[in-house]
């Protein structure tokens, strides 16, 4: 029901680990986090949601806000997404075409990193 | 006909209680199972953009939700935000906007008029528990 | 001050869904989680008692829950039961009987009169989330 | 969250297994079930509730009715009952002093047929 958060960092890539549901009710933890993160300098950062099991529209906007962050640093943010129902809510936002999208942390963190 | 309403103070944890509430009477109502997760979702999204409405302008009035089962499995979320005063807020109308994307694109019979928020989904029939 | 109110057609399934509603409220607003199950099993009891109060009666009305958290956290579940009519139904006596039974053992705080059962649970306020 | 009975004969014993929640909503299969057995013959009737999270006033209702029923043929009723959550109800209906109860579907179905 909650929402829990661990990051670690993989070849360069700072990756955090969502679990839980991402609404309205956590979406602003996440966002501190992500924030956190870019001002600590983190410039490739992927966001596991591959044990989310809920994340709504406010949820969308957190990670589009950190999306824009990063670009004004050049930085980059993918998402490891395996969930079917998760995918449905990026189509429909057309955001499955915005962020880069992972099945795996793995395929996620072998991408070179950009800029 | 069956009839539930809720209704409550428009704070972010009440929108996972509405979830749950709509969840668990679709599924008493017979909409099939893999429609739930719409249901739920819809039911945030709708319940979360009339919280938001009511903090954005400041209402202690109760967001209001009916869910009713004579016919299809409808639900209707009701804000107490009237259009009056300022809404220049390009946050909140940036969040309200996405909500409104995500509810367009998951429900087929869906009416958002100002504070309302219409939508239903079909059900079949049980004909026999187990 | 936060507000649930939960109002539903006279059947069963809607004391679930009561039910449910009545824990996750109750954790929201700082009940100790051993208490849960007793707000839970309260809930039932007070819910199932207006539910068979309405069909015993044949009435249309909504059953009413109220919830909040101002000071303790409040439940109020009201049938539209005026004690009119004829009540000599035995069997739904018995049963009532054993619903207020329930309640009584299981609820420090509690006020049954005629249609509304009042009960509270104290709240230790949560210093931090998580 | 819904009701499954399962039930079998163990030593002379009818023993009903039952899973899930027994309330206003679900109560009404457990009378249906008891009373199938009861006027099927059954006179040792063991309710094995080791499986049922939540029982409510209306549960109690139907295994006081059950065992109404059988004493009027000299039939007995037991329950097997392992958490403190049941027998809470139980005891605050005193309804433990007029159930037999055990730990353990072994030790229910031990006792020797009465009557
Ligand atoms: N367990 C949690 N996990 C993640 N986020 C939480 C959690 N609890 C609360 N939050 C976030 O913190 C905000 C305030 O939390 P809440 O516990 O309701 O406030 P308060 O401490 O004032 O009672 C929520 O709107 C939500 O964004
Ligand atoms: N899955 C179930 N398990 C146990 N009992 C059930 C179940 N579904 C329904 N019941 C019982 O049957 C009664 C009627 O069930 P319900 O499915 O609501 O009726 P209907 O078939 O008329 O829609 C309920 O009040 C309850 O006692």
């Amino acid at each position: 029901m909650e929402l829990s958060l661990t990051t670690r960092e993989i070849a360069g890539h700072e990756v955090v680990h969502v679990r839980g549901e991402v609404d309205v009710y956590t979406s602003s933890v996440l966002r501190e986090r992500l924030i956190e993160l870019i001002d600590g300098g983190a410039r490739s950062v992927v966001v596991d949601l591959t044990q989310v099991d809920f994340l709504d529209s406010s949820g969308l906007g957190v990670l589009v806000g950190a999306l824009k962050r990063l670009r004004t640093t050049e930085g980059d943010l993918s998402l490891v997404i395996t969930s079917d129902k998760l995918l449905k809510i990026f189509k429909i936002t057309a955001l499955d075409r915005v962020f880069a999208l992972h099945d795996t942390v793995e395929a996620a963190t072998r991408v070179p990193r950009t800029g | 006909m069956s009839t539930v309403r809720l209704a409550f103070s428009a704070a972010p944890q009440y929108v996972r209680t509405a979830r749950l509430v709509a969840a668990a009477v679709a599924r008493r109502a017979g909409v099939a199972d893999d429609l739930l997760h719409d249901v739920r979702l819809a039911m945030g999204e709708a319940c979360g953009r009339a919280v938001a409405r009511h903090q954005r302008h400041e209402l202690d009035a109760l967001v209001q939700v009916e869910m009713t089962d004579d016919g299809p499995y409808t639900v209707r979320v009701t804000d107490a935000y009237d259009g009056g005063g300022s809404d220049n807020d390009d946050d909140g109308d940036a969040a309200d906007q996405m909500a409104e994307t995500v509810l367009a694109g998951l429900v087929d019979d869906l009416t958002v008029d100002g504070g309302e928020v219409r939508m239903s989904w079909p059900v079949r029939r049980r004909l026999a528990w187990r």
